[in-house]
């Protein structure tokens, strides 16, 4: 039997498949948005394909009782984690006042949820950067044991926003972690149109803070490297710049034609490096898994994606009167 | 003359100008291979190349102010914002430096930027892909404002904009793009900015708008018409700085003023309005000056009942039309 | 009572609110050993330490933008703008951010951040440190605006803005800083933020502003009185959301409008008064509504000779009272 | 006689005078302006002085007939290395119209004059290196053979625009030069409460460019980096960071007191790397000057602007009613 590289890590068989089921769950709620969208129902979809690995692996390395998160999102995987429901995010598909992450008002990805730590979202990307920051200096200031993890891409670092907050932590040496996921492509622009540096863990340097890249398709190195970087934030140890290397498996969002600028080749070639089934093959190998567990697990979240869509798609909509509702404390 | 949309009106303006100065360029996210999110620089990227048609880091800050320092060079940069709600991160580049540039350099200096953005809602876009941002801007001296309302208007006056030697914002709105069309000639033509536009001659009641609000009150005034009631319908075209003449003139046209804008109402452009005509024209007013707007909530949510509810549309207009002339 | 400036009653409003809770904690440029540029938070950093007196990077959008995660996490932050002019760089996290948090969220989240900077001209502070910024934000639902006029609402109106769970920017004149003094009560007090306030009854003319210019109106009512022209002058305190009802009553009082701002005219916050006198008041009014600002360009410039042409003084108002008194 | 450091790098005998001639000029120059500012005739003063060497050093390196600058208000050297004259920028102390970077609109520091290609610049810190980099962008589209070079402060680096216009420059490889003036002070802020990284030049690696730290106050070690640069940006070899360590000799400016935030020593200490003198050394070693030959210098310079403060002085103010013109065109 090969290798338990997860038990190395401290994690144990149950953490790991635990993990797995994450990452099938996320990438069938964002299946079934998008079929939902194709048929019309749902609006809008922007997907966490590829990237599974790299969220789940890095929320499962947090504390996930006490830290916050602030994701951008791709991030299914991360907020399922931190507690989400699927039917949550179905219902935020559709707009449906069930929506924790807003109640209907905002698209689909644009997370947050008090309870489970999720810090707010708005679509301007890089905004976020500065928020988990300030969360990180409200950690300081008040004395508490928390880390805040924030996530974005790889086209999104070239923000102002994510230079000035960097900076910001670095200088007071604040528990926030970076989490880069370079899937290089910002919607059409590629990488090398888009970002200057040889990769974006170097940035770290920009910070006097530690940068890692980090297979983002494995999501035990991601585990691994965050985990590390947890240590350090609480230790005093100040801010970590992770970058997780990934890739895009559908297009940009539900708007987006991704064959207009990328090959059928580089699409083939991408799929190789789906993250489930590379997740699944080291369970198999491990001995966690079989063709039979797989399907096992998949016909449960089948059912669960379901039962979730059934939920999301009889809720109703926010009323018209809210619509005024909140724009100050009421 | 050919039948164009909106948005062809607008690809085709950029491309006519690229072929004409060299010196134009497009600048932005996914305007090249993509041909932009919305398409309006498709085919550009084709044919003029990828110096010219550059895809730009995610930095509005830096696609206007790399945009400014070309432009201030002797180029005529075209920058694209992919959604006007992301024209945020560039404002002190547009505030402070674009609109500042020829006044601070006492002439010095100029800076012939075109910004282009698009903008407003219907369009399920929620929070942050749907908002109107143009009264951010509507306080800078320095800068002008632009807000087509039709296939030619749109054209016409993007050239204008491109051919201005100071800088100027474009607003477009996403609904128009494919739903507009009309006959553009296919003669090379400009349209002055600073100018509004009488799209309707009528004598009961005066509208003044701009953008999409246009033609949602031709609509409402082929439907109000039926019953007897004649609109006239000021398109402000550029909304700063304001054409006062024409505001005055319109008013005077019958007494009755409705103002529509789909932003929200506090601080919008068509309070602005308002005050020019309680200042230049109030003896010309039958009736209060009536304003339709948005909510004053922080944008258009995205639920379709949330979105129904803040949206301007051809009934909300019909309806203030007939109160306006009951009045 | 104690005879306190505008710049001490603001110094003191910080320095109480920190003592009463500790979430309040400041951050901004050269706010720490040194007490800021204008030296408002003097004093400060010796007495609460640089944890929570912090001198932050030259980054206007970390400041906020940081101040927005940890006032979301549950402190009070009070973020420092060295200057008006330098906001812009912040818009995205002002405008995009902290006003739509609560919104946006369904109101599961809330912003409680408090941003002061000082604004306005008349000190050689040439085009970037003489500007009104508040029409910027004149048009952002979640946001409140609020500009005291004397040391003893600066004081009263600041606190109420640390301890509001809602994102403020707070706007203090720099020649009010030192020029203006008042008695200040001892006792902790705040002021209601959304209200007008009626600094001065009167008959003749109604004079609706802000900030600095109550203070210059004051000089010109004083003016004016000896030759039997009785001033109504209503502070608008909060300049965004605007205070309707006071505004109207206001107007209702004399029938005649003089609306003042040191802001250039186009597009300032005085135009959305215009529009709510022409929308709920016009047949109050025996006059048109008159506006007093600074011209439209680009901003105060720093020669003298350009400044004083630039620049609203108690001159400028009287004439404009007594033109509108006589009209 | 000592090594003649300037002649291996190319340098004449007349262009090492010329450059300590331009050094003592600008600090003449703002010496005087705050001799105004104390008798209340000018209403504002910042100061070159202490960055003398590197503001001549680079100015130098550059070719002065076809590139462009973008300086920061610090930047006296600069600007009369690139043709400003003395009377000028006293005519902008007081705001005189015949003050050509702004006719007296802009304070002192606000440079911009188009005949010698010094590019018009504002107060918001760093918003002046996306414009260096789109002249860049537009000597490169136009095929045109010149240099932009933009300078900044330590503190400025860490705005937006920093990050977004070197991420720029190095994605496409522009013919720019950022050279960073660290005096390791922002107003009051020093360098550790103030830039994360270990030093400012590293963080070229955050944009795919070469990045030099060089000794600020020595003017030839500047000048040889700079060529480099240039040489580099001219053959399409990209852009460069260059960071010069330098002093701040006065307060921040004229409305500001630095006691309050520097010591005794402190001021004491950095007077000893005062550039004049250090220059000046330099050119007694290699026999180019001698007490007499400095003195010299210094009455011919004082007489210079002894002038150009009379012309400064004596000339009209802007008329009032130019406060309306060239909003836009007219
Ligand atoms: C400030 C801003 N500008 C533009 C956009 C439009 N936009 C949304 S996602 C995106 C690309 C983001 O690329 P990247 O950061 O690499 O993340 P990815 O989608 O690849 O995961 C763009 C341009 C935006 N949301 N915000
Ligand atoms: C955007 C912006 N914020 C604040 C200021 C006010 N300000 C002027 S200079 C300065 C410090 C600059 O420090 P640094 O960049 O190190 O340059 P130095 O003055 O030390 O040469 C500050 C905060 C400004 N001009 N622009
Ligand atoms: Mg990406
Ligand atoms: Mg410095």
């Amino acid at each position: 039997m090969a290798n338990k590289r997860h038990v190395a890590l401290g994690l144990t068989d149950d953490d790991v498949l635990e993990m797995y089921r994450t990452m099938v769950l996320a990438r069938k709620i964002d299946e079934r948005m998008w079929l939902l969208n194709r048929a019309g129902k749902m609006p809008f979809v922007i997907s966490c394909q590829g990237q599974e690995a790299a969220q789940v692996g890095a929320a499962f390395a947090l504390d996930r009782n006490v830290d916050y998160v602030a994701p951008y999102y791709r991030d299914v995987g991360v907020v399922l984690a931190f507690g989400m429901k699927a039917e949550e995010l179905i219902a935020s598909g559709f707009g449906k006042a069930m929506d924790p992450n807003s109640g209907g008002r905002q698209m689909p990805g644009h997370f947050g949820q008090k309870k489970n730590r999720i810090i707010t979202g708005s679509s301007p990307v890089a905004t976020q950067v500065p928020h988990a920051v300030g969360f990180a200096l409200a950690a300081k200031l008040e004395g508490k044991q928390f880390v805040t993890f924030t996530s974005l891409g790889d086209g999104s670092t070239n923000q102002g926003d994510f230079h000035e907050a960097l900076n910001f932590a670095g200088v007071h040496k604040l528990p926030v972690i970076t989490f880069v996921e370079n899937n290089r492509l910002a919607i059409s622009v590629p990488y090398d149109k888009q970002v200057a540096s040889e990769n974006i863990a170097i940035r770290a340097k920009a910070y006097g803070m530690k940068g890692y890249k980090v297979d983002g398709q494995d999501p035990l190195a991601v585990y691994e490297v965050v985990k590390l970087a947890r240590e350090r934030a609480i230790n005093g140890e100040g801010p970590t710049l992770i970058e997780a290397e990934t890739i895009r498996l559908t297009s940009h969002s539900s708007d987006d034609n991704q064959s207009v600028y990328r090959s059928e080749e580089e699409l083939e070639e991408i799929k190789k490096n789906d993250p489930i089934i590379l997740f699944g093959n080291y369970l198999k190998e491990v001995g966690l898994l079989d063709e039979e567990k797989i399907k096992a697990i998949d016909d449960e979240i089948n059912r669960q994606v379901n039962e979730a869509t059934e939920i999301a798609e009889k809720a109703p909509y926010p009323k018209p009167e809210t619509l005024y509702d909140y724009v100050y404390e009421q | 003359m050919a039948e164009l949309s909106y948005i062809e009106a607008i690809n085709s303006a950029m491309r006519e100008e690229m072929e004409r100065d060299h010196s134009v360029f497009i600048i932005g996210e996914d305007v090249g291979a993509k041909g932009g999110v919305f398409r309006a620089t498709d085919g550009l990227y084709q044919q003029f190349g990828e110096q010219r048609v550059i895809d730009s880091p995610l930095s509005e800050s830096a696609i206007v102010g790399v945009s400014v320092g070309a432009a201030m060079y002797g180029m005529r940069p075209i920058a694209e914002i992919q959604f006007a709600d992301f024209i945020m991160p560039a404002v002190n580049q547009i505030i402070s430096e674009a609109a500042k540039i020829r006044y601070r350099s006492n002439n010095d200096w100029n800076c012939p930027i075109t910004i282009r953005a698009p903008y407003g809602g219907g369009i399920s876009g929620a929070l942050y892909h749907s908002q109107s941002v143009e009264a951010l801007f509507n306080s800078t001296p320095g800068l002008k404002v632009v807000m087509p309302a039709t296939p030619y208007d749109a054209k016409g006056l993007l050239k204008a904009a491109i051919r201005d030697n100071d800088p100027v914002l474009f607003f477009e709105h996403k609904r128009a793009y494919r739903l507009l069309k009309e006959e553009v000639p296919d003669e090379d033509y400009v349209l002055p900015i600073g100018k509004a536009d009488v799209k309707r001659e009528g004598s009961d009641v005066t509208v003044i708008t701009y953008g999409f609000g246009v033609h949602l009150t031709q609509l409402a005034a082929d439907a109000v018409e039926k019953d007897g009631i004649s609109v006239h319908l000021l398109d402000l075209r550029t909304v700063y700085p304001l054409d006062k003449e024409a505001i005055i003139e319109a008013t005077s046209k019958t007494g009755k003023v409705l103002l529509v804008t789909e932003d929200n109402k506090e601080g919008s452009i068509i309070g602005e309005v308002a005050a020019i005509i309680a200042e230049h024209a109030l003896f010309e007013l039958d009736a209060p000056v009536m304003r339709l707007a948005g909510p004053d909530v922080p944008a258009m949510p995205y639920a379709p009942t949330l979105e129904k509810e803040f949206i301007i549309n051809e009934q909300k207009i019909e309806k203030a039309i007939r109160e306006l002339a009951a009045f």
